[in-house]
């Protein structure tokens, strides 16, 4: 390609027409609506467009009690819910000091990266849509079927757990739920392999993706995007290492980052985190410790005033819960920050000049989930 | 120029893999299940929507209507009223309506209930033409409960 | 570079110190940014919430300093302007408290030590009449997390916007101005973005009534 | 039968067969191509109309049928309808001189090849008119682009052509076929003594054809993730239904012509027992290759599809060109 951006900006020469890419498009996953100034196919300016499925979670935060807010985080980004779970669940903890015992810490750490790869299976599936590849969808759902049955078994909900409490988790998991998610284990390394076969190392998907949508780590560091999105760029910026918590900092995990920050980039963050996902799960499977799954927990909750924030690393990057207390048993403020709004902030920037297709390519490495951004 | 020569055929034999990919899934047994005609076990833990607890001794609702649900319910979708019954102690439950269409499943009631008197349902099938349909009385599908065998 | 917090909290001192005011000729840095970077011990506790003396020395200050003070540390914010907080009772490493006039400052202070723009939001404080906004900045490779505060009057809510610095708070600060009803100064485009296009109403603020 | 004697009662005859034959083979196709979408992604398929699904087709032409006809405002009435009656003539035209066996053609012309290369390249008119009269953005993007990839897919496959052409020295399709006769060593496929890149050549073939009839991965003409429906956005009931129809007869056509071409059409792999029998098997073979192909791969990339025809398949069917004919010339003169 003799770099079409040149023609496609350069001014008075060309005929532009708007294209509005959604609502509802195949490739928005959701209601995310890109209004694109085209010049034929290559877009000049692509503006997306929010708040289609806005839900205003920061106001009910604002309108129920410290527990009753609990279950709405689940519902911020649905792939990955008991990270949303956990920040909340933790910034209150924090607040109030509450002690989280071991065995439950193991457990929000097995059970969150069990989210973490379900998440990672949707977004790959959804991703190989948007590519015109519809198989791999239903290989990567027999896989996710088998892990949200296991989270089914001990949470009692298949995608909103809601199964963290504050001072610990909702229940115990039995002796079934650990073979299970062992053998999960075992049987999902040999899938891996067979998606890499089938898609990552097709030449079809490499040529498109490979040199897609660059996106620097200055780019962002200034738009904030975290998450696979900076991971792919090079810097190996993981919540769960530069801000510790729960029992992370004793496992054993790497931080897989590509340096070429293109969409392949992205991609194989992606895949490559799904390995180190499972490993996590190996090693809290090997080391969770008996004991009690709920610490010690006030029954009226009412953090001492001022403010809160705890950060996680949910599958698409950092997630932050910002608490203001006024030392009620409702909070003054709620702030959530998610990464996938971040991340869409890039779009506009980083499309530009680009064919639709290819635009289109960015957009879905980015991974988004649009009640994440609309919140 | 030599590395996209031997592009050609690497990548050609990558579809090839590909290829042999989907046929070996192709001759393997299908996963799925065909809903309705079977299905599959639901776990104990399920969250369906709530149902009311009956004692099998009395044949009626442990709930002493002590309005702790319908105090934690962050979607104000529970309605109990209890009264008390000449020669008992505690309240029992006269009336507990749930609207479903607001309630969310995240199981606070029955977290927050003392006496163990809500418990999940296993309904998932819960299609309806009316919205009408999903202002469940409780007390009554309780006591229809009890009266089967 | 990855500076330390001893160096940001220096940094942020001589912003702190040096505010300035727009009617008059800007305010020698030689004289005022020693003062308050040497006198800046920095409460570096355990507990969080210590007053740095910083704050309350504001003898070397000059009365017009002092006004903007006043105004950035109400009430409930009694503490000094920069404090270093334990990261695990806050879930962050410093908390610095500027006027409304030095956002930008901060944000170039942030910007220059490599940290990330993470989230900007307001609060309202009715009863004082005021809005909060607070930025997040989070850092990709070095550990430390900032969160920098102002105050603005809750009658005339306005801060500069940050979106030369940081084009990611271009969101951000539409987000927080469909919110809260915070006017970004500069910012290319306010019109409502998660709420729908006709808003008119900011539905965090404490009075709102829907 | 002295009736099909005559040539006009036996083409007549022969075209409604035909007709036939591309309208319960599109109708199964489509069943076919589902059903195998299901077995490649571990799913049954459609099971429910008919016992194992096999009344979906039924179901499916039932609704199209019953669906009210839609015209957007705006278009252009005339090519918006006249799209849909173009884009399935010129397969069955081509059809109509592909010889099924020995004796089964419904014209047996001298210059079947060039009859079906000429046809068959109207059928990007029909996608470009549909596209182009629809009023719609996704459309005309979707036009565009067909018609540029149809256009660079030609070359090599009129290349292909051309080589075959040299090897066999005719264009009548029936005397290409009778070539081959004698077991599957005959097969212009393997017939490496006369070309040895003669495997490339079908290969490239075969590429040719997925994106001459818009198959997955090249399906530029719907593109579903991009635009939407591409060519076909607005239309709705049968004229989409004919759009669908036109796909598979167009497979249905690709695969004949390479069973023709390359696998001996109804010659038998080992010397005996030829007839229709297997030219449909091996024709069906390929069909099922379309089917896995797609259901495998992702879509290329736009730019991606037009570098592979330029940049790859148009050398090396020049190639095969040039190789083929010095080896006329210098081995078998």
């Amino acid at each position: 390609m003799t770099s079409p951006a040149d023609s496609a900006v350069r001014p008075g020469v060309n005929e532009t027409f708007v294209l509005n890419l959604g609502p509802q498009h195949p490739a928005a996953h959701g209601v995310l609506r890109v209004k694109m100034t085209m010049d034929g196919e290559y877009v000049m300016r692509a503006e997306p467009v929010i708040g289609y499925i806005h839900r205003m979670h920061e106001k009910m935060g604002e309108n129920r009690t410290w527990a009753q807010f609990l279950p709405n985080t689940g519902r911020i980004d649905y792939l990955s819910a008991l990270h949303y779970n956990h920040a909340y669940v933790a910034a209150v903890e924090r607040a109030l000091k509450i002690e989280v015992p071991r065995r439950a810490e193991f457990l929000r750490v097995i059970t969150s990266e069990m989210n973490r790869i379900s998440s990672h299976l949707v977004w790959w599936s959804a991703y190989l849509i948007d590519l015109g590849g519809l198989t791999p969808l239903l290989y990567a759902f027999d896989d996710r079927e088998k892990l949200l049955d296991l989270l089914e078994a001990v949470t009692g909900s298949r995608l909103t757990y809601t199964y963290f409490r504050f001072g610990g988790v909702y229940n115990d998991v039995d002796e079934a739920f650990l073979r299970g998610t062992r053998q999960f284990v075992r049987e999902f390394r040999p899938r891996l392999k067979m998606y890499r076969d089938l898609v990552t190392d097709n030449i079809i998907l490499r040529k498109r993706l490979e040199n897609i949508g660059p996106i620097s780590a200055e780019q962002c560091r200034k738009y904030g995007a975290t998450g696979p999105v900076i991971r792919g760029s090079g810097v190996a910026y993981d919540v769960r290492r530069a801000e510790p918590y729960s029992v992370y900092p004793e496992l054993d995990f790497e931080i897989p980052t590509r340096p070429e920050g293109d969409s392949m980039a992205r991609y194989l963050v992606h895949m490559a985190e799904l390995e180190q996902s499972l490993r996590i799960i190996e090693q809290g499977l090997d080391r969770l410790p008996d004991g009690p799954v709920l610490g010690k927990v006030p029954r009226v909750l009412r953090p001492p005033a001022g403010d809160y924030c705890f950060a996680v690393e949910a599958a698409r990057g950092r997630f932050m819960v910002r608490l203001v207390s006024d030392g009620k048993d409702i909070p003054y403020r709620v702030k959530l920050r998610t990464p996938s709004f971040s991340n869409l902030s890039l779009f506009e920037e980083t499309s530009r000049g680009m064919i639709l297709p290819d635009a289109l390519a960015l957009m879905g490495s980015l991974d988004l989930v649009i009640p994440d951004i609309d919140r | 120029m030599k590395a996209s020569i031997l592009e050609v055929p690497r990548g050609f034999w990558s579809l090839l893999v590909g290829m042999r990919v989907t046929l070996t899934q192709f001759f393997k047994p299908v996963v799925t299940v065909p809903y309705p005609h079977k299905t599959l076990p639901i776990p104990a833990r399920y969250r369906g929507h709530i149902e009311l607890v009956v004692d099998p001794a009395t044949g009626r609702p442990l709930c002493t209507a002590c309005k702790l649900c319908e105090r934690a319910c962050p979607s104000d979708c529970i309605f109990v009223d209890g009264a008390k019954r000449e020669g008992e102690k505690k309240k029992s439950v006269t009336e507990y309506r749930l609207d479903f269409t607001k309630c969310s499943l995240c199981g606070s009631c029955v977290e927050a209930c003392a006496s163990d008197a809500i418990r999940f349902s296993k309904d998932y099938n819960l299609a309806g033409t009316r919205k009408e349909a999903y202002q469940y009385d409780l007390v009554q599908r309780a006591a229809e409960e009890a009266k089967k065998p | 570079m990855n500076p330390t917090l001893d160096q940001l909290c220096e940094q942020f001192g001589r912003l702190v110190g040096t505010v300035p005011v727009p009617s008059k000729p800007p305010v020698p840095t030689a004289s005022s940014s020693v003062g308050p970077a040497l006198g800046l011990p920095v409460a570096a506790s355990g507990e969080g919430r210590v007053a740095g003396p910083a704050s309350e020395s504001g003898a070397g200050l000059r009365p017009a300093d002092q006004a903007a003070k006043m105004a950035a540390h109400p009430p409930p914010a009694p503490t000094g302007p920069i404090q270093k907080t334990d990261h695990a009772a806050k879930g962050y490493d410093l908390d610095v408290t500027v006027a409304p006039t030095q956002i930008v400052m901060a944000a170039e202070i942030m910007d220059r030590a490599g940290f990330g723009l993470d989230a900007i939001t307001g609060v309202d404080w009715l009863a004082q009449e005021q809005m909060e906004v607070v930025y997040d900045y989070f850092h990709p490779t070095a550990p430390g997390r900032v969160a920098v505060r102002t105050r603005v009057p809750r009658a005339r809510p306005e801060v500069p916007t940050i979106a030369a610095v940081f084009p990611g708070a271009n969101w951000h600060e539409r987000e927080t101005h469909d919110f809260f009803g915070l006017v970004f100064a500069g910012h290319p485009d306010l019109s409502p973005f998660l709420l729908p296009e006709d808003a008119t109403f900011h539905p965090l603020r404490k009075d709102y009534q829907p | 039968m002295n009736i099909l004697t005559h040539e006009p009662y036996r083409l007549l005859l022969a075209l409604v067969a035909l007709l036939a034959f591309v309208g319960v083979n599109a109708m199964y196709l489509v069943l076919a191509e589902r059903k195998g979408a299901g077995r490649f992604q571990r799913r049954p398929g459609p099971n429910e109309a008919g016992y194992g699904g096999w009344l979906q087709p039924v179901a499916d032409v039932a609704k199209l049928l019953s669906k009210q006809l839609l015209v957007p405002p705006g278009t252009d009435t005339i090519l918006f309808r006249l799209a849909p009656l173009i884009v399935l003539a010129p397969a069955m035209m081509c059809l109509a001189v592909v010889p099924f066996s020995d004796t089964l053609t419904a014209r047996d012309v001298n210059f079947g090849l060039l009859m079906v290369f000429s046809f068959g390249s109207i059928n990007v008119l029909a996608i470009m008119l549909s596209g182009w009269s629809s009023r719609n953005k996704y459309a005309i993007i979707s036009a565009a682009r067909v018609v540029s990839q149809n256009v660079a897919y030609e070359i090599p496959m009129l290349l292909v052509a051309i080589t075959l052409l040299m090897i066999t020295g005719t264009m009548d399709l029936n005397e290409i076929v009778r070539q081959q006769a004698g077991g599957f060593w005959h097969w212009n496929l393997f017939r490496v003594w006369v070309n040895p890149l003669m495997p490339v050549t079908f290969v490239i073939y075969f590429i040719c054809m997925l994106a001459e009839t818009n198959r997955a991965p090249f399906d530029m003409a719907e593109a579903e993730s991009e635009l939407v429906a591409g060519a076909f956005t607005e239309y709705a009931g049968m004229g989409f239904g004919v759009f669908f129809m036109a796909e598979y007869a167009n497979i249905v056509l690709g695969s004949s012509l390479a069973t023709v071409l390359f696998l001996g059409g109804w010659q038998s792999p080992f010397g005996v027992f030829s007839g229709v029998l297997w030219f449909l098997l091996k024709m069906y073979a390929l069909v099922f290759t379309v089917i896995w192909v797609r259901w495998t791969f992702p879509r290329t990339q736009f730019y991606g599809l037009l570098n592979l025809s330029w940049k790859i398949l148009i050398p090396i069917s020049l190639f095969t060109l040039l190789l083929s004919s010095a080896l006329l010339k210098l081995v078998h003169a």
